[in-house]
């Protein structure tokens, strides 16, 4: 059974390489995300975003006249399941790639994203893949970096809220740990160090403990970065504990579906970074009522961004063909485009998003607060 | 045996039948699940003793690697072996508290082990550069040749696989394997028997390290990164499906496990989103119908057809 | 000083009754069928998830969705006797363990299924606010369930000593061949004990979906933790799981309030070790299972 | 002629209750020492003290002039004492001629090494004991189960296997623990030849046993215990004589030699 | 009251008993006798449906109970008292009794509260013991519990298997004196495997004598102990 189906398998692949010469009446885009397991939920809005684009380019008559399908492979949150799923789709010929958000599972296929050279995007934050670093040709980044947004919150605390004793309060994680470093930097040249800096297990529920040593270093302003359910947490015991500090958290703090979790009244006052606040602008209106009517949640800028990175590859491909290749180098020319949840620059760089931007949770919604450049 | 050879011809001729990357790196992860669950056998399977700390011998493995091999620049093979020293060392120094402990106590020991073995790899930071993962790890060079091609790396594998299961074959057939099978099935016993359980404990432990070990270096230069997230308990789990549903305590069960472990939940994503259902019901089902795992099946039915004869 | 020391306390606390409700139930099979459980984990995820749908999804107050809960949990628990276990009654224990595996990989991707990949949660029975005495902030919900825990415990203890079915229970895990001597039905007998496994999971799943917040991987992390403390306290010894529970809570906070929050869980698993070199039979290796 | 095996004082206590109370005997090779006693006379203690599995608090054990004092079960085995078990303790993983190469594991010496690469010096000595275990599994009579797996044989062949098992480690002094027990009159019959064969050979023998046509018919002496006390010892026309003896089997006092 | 009818029983491969047929009458002691291995114990758990029989018919008042499983069977009448006892260590004395009841307890007048008193009466040692736990209790105390549970049942026979067994002389000669005296206050029957023989031969009214799985002789007491078959079972010829 194994072995008729890997014949076929291979007999696809053949077909498939030589229909790549002539012309395909129809254009793959691969995903890799993870439709189950514990990223499930954090990843679902770039699902969204992205399903809503290629229905969007669809109905305008796809690219150049070809329809666009999109394959979506399951990670199941887990590693060699990320790497698995990025062969799977591999595979099939896609002209672009919309990969899944953890840097992790990024960087464990990001010898097969060089080798293979298909335009791959991430929402993935870390500083790691920046293309000075770890980065590759082929890999965009539809996202802010986050050398970035760690560093944008900091400024926010100290020029903003006038903090003088900033705490760190971060999973025990590569995210975490990337927070963790850019506060740092970022307080040193300023001749300051963080007031206390915590950390606490991805699956830990109570961080009492640690907020209590928060507390005895007499901080205020707490940065917490994690996943969305470590703000759930974090948020709740901060209010339990009476602290007063003013509290900034990380962008899986301020998601619509995190902040829906958020006990009512809770997290009221509390900041929180984003790419981008989409809808806030009238250009996008549009755009996140659309999304709003049709997944029937709010939308956040990861949806908006993996839309872009969909629209930004339509673009290249209409400019430069289907070809591989040909698809990286007209997207290595874009700069200061601006799409609904960011504005990217790929000329010479992966990091495409520049965006920061701080908001407030107000009554049970996000407002803009402030935005970073 | 004769299964045995079957299943070699199969691996050796598969690369004939696979094209793309995508089925070659399920292979690959099948070919060093394979070291790691024989490995484990040993423990499990042959020795009766439950562990759930390997996949900290396996973490070291591939980090012992990895440093020596990207940090140090020193060859493949000196790292590989360097990793299987390491992890085989590692293995003895668990097995000698293990030995006071028996049963579900000893399960909660290795457990716990494991998880300080764990967070101890990710708190070393300048050395494993922590919680953000080991990049940039180089594909397998021996003696000049790079094992580049998915293929190439498949046959490499292949072949630590091969040598890895001819000496538990091997080992089986000699006076340790007794022994171990002895004290799984009567700690008393065997010592009565003469035979050193005290002894015989440390070498299984210290064995079945070393295939850990083989295992991670393995694992770490053909995934080219390596993070402490990946060294879960959810993977010990999956390594003790991996041995039961195979087979328990024989040479190619757990060859069959890791096989049918990797791949099935590939295979199975033709019925879309309700693959990880489907995966998880044929496991039960496995237990249900198949107690001895599916060599324990192979072995009934290579016996119903000799009795006659 | 004082207060910072009593609040981690009753952090701990809290997080060690949670470990001690889960433990529990973890150990009700262990002692009454000598079933190790690993789909317990998604017993109490299936709690959670119920009581969301109950409460969040169709409206039902919170106690009646608490209770519904339970019950439903109960029959889960029944099912699984009839489905899983009693078709694998005497096999090897590992037997079990691959087959509770199987089912718990296969209900944990149903969940995402059934309820989607987004995080739920719960409200409280009290709100979100607390009360602070002395400078140690109270949460009432922290308060309910360490409360429910102790009285739980000791209803449970009532139950087991104090009632006919309960002694029977006792009798049929101490020793079945007499068990059935007496007249006892231990199939039964176990199919009880699954059920109220099952119903404890689901009670610790509700309690703790307000601060846990409601994801297919929540009863993971929680059943290591009950498994862990199961076994420092003693294999299926009741007390042992109870007491296990509040030692392994206990240590976390500690460790992390005092010592460090980036080493707390090397310090858990460090202190797991000792005890266990000092201890090979755990805390509380009673010569039988005294009181069950 | 010299004792191989000299018991003396031992003590064993569990809790309170005192197993064993100061139990001494010997045995010369080439002969057979009946343990007779009711149910619950410390005879299996008695076993258990000598293979090493228990430690007593007194008293002493010398295989052939060696102290046997705080020696693992497996040193006492390669000392030269193998023993039986009374419930069965055979390895039922392991095939009928496997379970008697672990009898013969304190005399291998092959390395892993050597195993693995299969060295002359290792085929050389998994032959021989390979042909000894045959040997001996011929001797027994289950000849014909070489390869079968332990649960092919029936109850009676499996103590006849537990037997040759003993046997492999070419032990000094032979522990039975109720050898005959399930087996039938021929096969105890049979038993009996083979512990005559080997006591020529100059192999010493303990045999607990409760049928005691068996025992009455095979050994050179009886030793008769109750409550952990040794009440009788002497040639099995002596002991069936013995007052005390009757008296412990058939009820009364049990303490009637006091 | 019990006939056993030609029982075969055994484990997996090997026959234990063959061809066993017995009877107790209303209110009779019997004792069965025989050496360490002779079948006793296979033959008690083939009565009481521990042990599936392999053939033959085991009747109680006239009715089959062949196939019954065991916990079915202590509610026709029949309690099991088995070999080491077997009181539930974790539980009381007291807590032991209560687990014992059956619905015949409370169809007897007085119900739980008679059968207690009763129980007091016999064994006052576990009155004195009552809120003890089991496994702290010595063996004479435990074997007293060990009947005491089988009477809470309101059996009409009761198996007793090897009543003496690691007990001193002093306390197995008061146990068989409280049979005895169980017998002749409510008429209960008794099937009694001992290896003691003299003093199951005082108290017995009947007696069989087994070997290698089969009855080798049986009679009144004092023909067989005048007939040396007890001692030849026991000590060989």
């Amino acid at each position: 059974m194994l072995m008729r189906r890997s014949v076929c398998l291979a007999g696809l692949l053949l077909a498939a390489t030589s229909l790549a010469a002539h012309a395909q009446s129809t254009l793959t885009l691969g995903m890799v995300i993870g439709t189950t397991g514990a990223f499930a939920g954090g990843e679902a809005p770039l699902v969204n975003g992205t399903k809503m684009a290629v229905a969007d380019l669809n109905a305008k008559g796809g690219i150049g006249g070809k329809q666009i399908t999109l394959v979506i492979e399951d990670t199941g949150s887990e590693q060699t399941g990320a790497v698995n799923a990025y062969n799977r789709i591999l595979a099939q010929n896609p002209v672009a790639i919309m990969n899944t958000t953890l840097s992790g599972f990024v960087l464990s296929q990001m010898g097969t994203i060089q080798d293979e050279g298909i335009a791959t995007f991430t929402g993935a934050a870390s500083a790691q893949l920046a293309p000075d670093k770890k980065g590759v040709e082929n890999l965009f980044r539809v996202r802010t970096s986050d050398s970035l947004v760690p560093t944008a919150a900091a400024k926010f605390a100290l020029d903003t809220l006038g903090a003088k004793r900033i705490a760190i309060l971060r999973a025990n994680s590569e995210y975490g740990n990337g927070w963790r470093s850019a506060i740092e930097a970022t307080l040193a040249a300023r001749g300051l160090k963080p007031a206390a800096s915590e950390s606490f297990e991805g699956a830990d529920r109570d961080v009492t403990p640690q907020l209590l040593r928060i507390k005895a270093a007499d901080a205020d302003v707490i940065i917490v970065a994690g996943d969305p359910p470590n703000h759930v947490v974090a948020v709740q015991q901060i209010k339990q504990l009476g602290l007063t500090a003013k509290v900034i958290l990380s962008n899986g703090g301020v998601l619509p579906t995190t902040v829906k979790l958020y006990q009512p009244g809770a997290a009221d006052g509390f900041y929180g970074t984003v790419d981008s606040v989409p809808g806030r602008d009238p250009a996008q209106a549009e755009w996140a009522a659309r999304y709003r009517k049709q997944f029937n949640i709010e939308p956040d800028y990861s949806a908006a961004e993996y839309y872009d990175g969909v629209m930004m590859v339509a673009a290249a491909i209409s400019k430069a063909g289907a070809d591989p290749k040909a698809v990286v180098k007209a997207l290595r020319t874009v700069a200061a485009y601006k799409g609904v949840g960011n504005i990217y620059t790929f000329a010479n760089k992966g990091d495409g998003g520049q965006g920061v931007a701080l908001v407030q949770i107000k009554g049970g919604v996000i407002d803009l607060a402030g935005s970073v450049q | 045996m004769r299964i045995g050879a079957g299943l070699l011809l199969l691996a050796v001729l598969l690369p004939l039948f696979i094209g793309n990357n995508y089925q070659l790196g399920i292979a690959h992860q099948a070919l060093i699940l394979i070291l790691l669950a024989s490995g484990y056998n040993l423990l499990l399977g042959f020795t009766g003793l439950v562990s759930f700390g390997h996949i900290a011998l396996f973490a070291i493995g591939a980090y012992t690697s990895a440093i020596l091999v990207v940090s140090y620049g020193l060859p493949f093979a000196v790292g590989l072996l360097a990793a299987a020293l390491l992890t085989g060392v590692a293995g003895v120094l668990i097995a000698i508290p293990a030995l006071r402990i028996k049963g579900h106590y000893l399960t909660l020991l290795t457990l716990a082990l494991g998880e300080v073995i764990r967070l101890a790899i990710r708190g070393m930071e300048s050395l494993t550069h922590g919680a953000a993962g080991f990049t940039g790890i180089p594909r397998p060079s021996v003696l000049g040749f790079t094992f580049r091609s998915g293929t190439e790396l498949y046959y490499l594998l292949l072949a630590c696989v091969v040598l890895g299961v001819l000496f538990i074959a091997r080992l089986e057939r000699s006076r340790f394997g007794r022994a171990f099978k002895a004290i799984r099935d009567g700690e008393t016993a065997a010592e009565v028997c003469g035979v050193d359980t005290a002894a015989m404990k440390v070498l299984a432990f210290g064995l079945s390290a070393v295939f850990a070990g083989v295992a991670g270096g393995l694992y770490a230069h053909t995934m080219r990164f390596i993070s402490p997230e990946f060294f879960s308990l959810s993977l010990t789990i999956t390594l003790l499906a991996m041995v039961l549903i195979g087979g328990r305590g024989t040479v190619l069960g757990p060859v069959v496990g890791a096989v049918l472990l990797t791949v099935l939940p590939e295979w199975l994503r033709f019925v879309k989103d309700y693959y990880l259902i489907v995966f998880g019901l044929a496991i039960w089902a496995c237990t249900m119908f198949l107690p001895q795992g599916l060599m324990g099946l192979a072995a009934s039915v290579v016996a119903r057809v000799r009795r006659p004869a | 000083m004082l207060q910072t020391l009593l609040q981690v306390a009753l952090t701990g606390a809290t997080m060690g009754c949670i470990y001690a409700l889960v433990a529990l139930g973890f150990t009700l099979t262990i002692a009454a069928a000598g079933v190790v459980n690993f789909a317990y984990s998604e017993w109490v995820t299936y709690g959670a998830y119920i009581g969301v749908t109950l409460v969040a999804v169709l409206g039902l107050p919170l106690w009646l969705g608490l209770l519904l809960t339970v019950m439903l949990c109960a029959v889960l628990g029944y099912g699984f006797q009839l489905v899983v276990f009693a078709p694998l009654e005497g096999k090897h224990f590992l037997t079990t363990v691959s087959a509770t595996i199987g089912v718990a990989l296969a209900m944990q991707a149903a969940a995402t299924l059934i309820w989607g990949p987004y995080a739920l949660t719960l409200p409280t029975f009290f709100g979100s606010g607390s009360l602070t005495i002395g400078g140690v902030a109270l949460f009432p919900h922290s308060l309910l369930i360490v409360g429910m825990t102790v009285v739980l415990i000791a209803a449970m203890q009532l139950a087991l000593t104090r009632t006919d079915i309960g002694l029977r229970l006792q009798a049929a895990a101490q020793d079945p061949v007499a068990a059935r001597l007496m007249g006892i039905p231990i199939r039964r007998m176990r199919t009880l004990a699954y059920c109220l496994s099952a119903a404890l999971a689901g009670l610790a799943g509700f309690m703790v979906a307000p601060l846990f917040v409601v994801t297919t991987t929540m009863g993971f992390g929680l059943m290591l933790k009950g498994f862990a403390a199961t076994i420092v306290g003693g294999w299926g010894s009741l007390k042992g799981a109870v007491l296990g529970g509040l030692a392994v809570g206990l240590i976390e906070a500690f460790g992390a309030a005092y010592l460090s929050s980036e080493y707390k869980d090397s310090i858990a698993f460090a202190m797991i070790v000792v005890v266990l070199l000092l201890r090979p039979s755990g805390l509380f290796p009673e010569r039988i299972a005294e009181k069950f | 002629m010299t004792a191989l095996l000299a018991v003396s004082g031992i003590r064993k206590v569990f809790g309170g209750l005192t197993a064993l109370d100061g139990v001494s005997f010997s045995l010369a090779a080439g002969q057979i020492l009946g343990l007779v006693g009711p149910n619950g006379s410390g005879k299996s203690t008695l076993l258990n003290v000598l293979s090493g599995i228990y430690t007593p608090e007194a008293g002493e054990v010398h295989l052939a002039g060696q102290s046997l004092r705080g020696r693992a079960p497996h040193q006492i085995a390669t000392a030269g004492l193998a023993r039986s078990f009374q419930n069965q303790q055979l390895f039922a993983g392991l095939s009928v001629v496997e379970n008697v190469l672990v009898g013969r594991a304190c005399r291998l010496r092959a390395g892993v090494l050597a195993s693995i690469f299969a060295t002359p010096r290792f085929r050389r000595e998994e032959a021989a004991a390979r042909q000894q275990a045959e040997d001996l599994l011929a001797l027994v009579g289950l000849g014909w189960a070489v390869g079968a797996s332990v649960q092919r044989l029936s109850y009676g062949q499996r103590r006849l296997l537990e037997i040759a098992r003993a046997l492999a480690s070419d032990p000094k002094v032979l522990l039975l623990d109720e050898p005959c027990a399930g087996l039938s009159q021929s096969e105890a019959n049979d038993l009996a030849h083979v512990i005559t064969r080997l006591k020529v050979n100059g192999l010493a023998v303990i045999v607990i046993e409760h049928n005691m046509r068996f025992v009455m018919g095979l050994v050179d002496r009886i030793v008769a215990l109750n409550f952990g006390q040794k009440i009788g010892e002497g040639t099995p026309a002596e002991i069936r004589a013995n007052p005390a003896v009757v008296a412990a089997y058939l009820g009364g006092s049990g303490h009637a030699a006091h | 009251m019990l006939r056993i009818d030609g029982l075969c029983a055994g484990y997996d491969a090997s026959d234990v008993l063959h061809n066993i047929s017995l009877t107790v009458a209303a209110g009779q002691i019997v004792a069965v006798l025989g050496a360490n291995g002779a079948g006793k114990t296979t033959l008690m758990h083939a009565a009481s449906g521990l042990l599936r029989p392999r053939a033959g018919a085991v009747l109680l008042d006239g009715a089959p109970i062949t196939d019954l499983p065991a916990e079915r069977i202590v509610a026709r009448g029949l309690s099991h008292v088995p070999q080491g006892r077997r009181i539930f260590p974790g539980l009381t004395v007291q807590e032991n009794l209560m687990v014992a009841r059956t619905a015949a307890t409370y169809r007897a007048p007085g119900g739980f509260a008679a059968a207690l008193a009763e129980v007091r009466d016999l064994f006052p040692r576990l009155a004195e013991r009552r809120d003890q736990l089991g496994w702290s209790l010595s063996g004479g105390e435990q074997q007293m519990l060990a009947v005491a549970r089988a009477l809470v049942a309101r059996p009409k026979l009761i198996l007793l298997d090897e009543p003496s067994l690691g007990l001193a002389p002093l306390v197995f000669e008061a146990m068989f004196t409280a049979i005895a005296s169980i017998r002749a206050r409510s008429g209960i029957g008794f099937l009694i495997v001992e290896q003691n023989a003299e003093q199951a031969l005082r108290i017995a009214d009947y007696v069989y004598v087994m070997e290698l799985g089969r009855i080798v002789a049986a009679g009144l007491p004092a023909d067989l102990a005048q007939d040396k078959a007890i001692e030849r079972a026991y000590l060989g010829a």
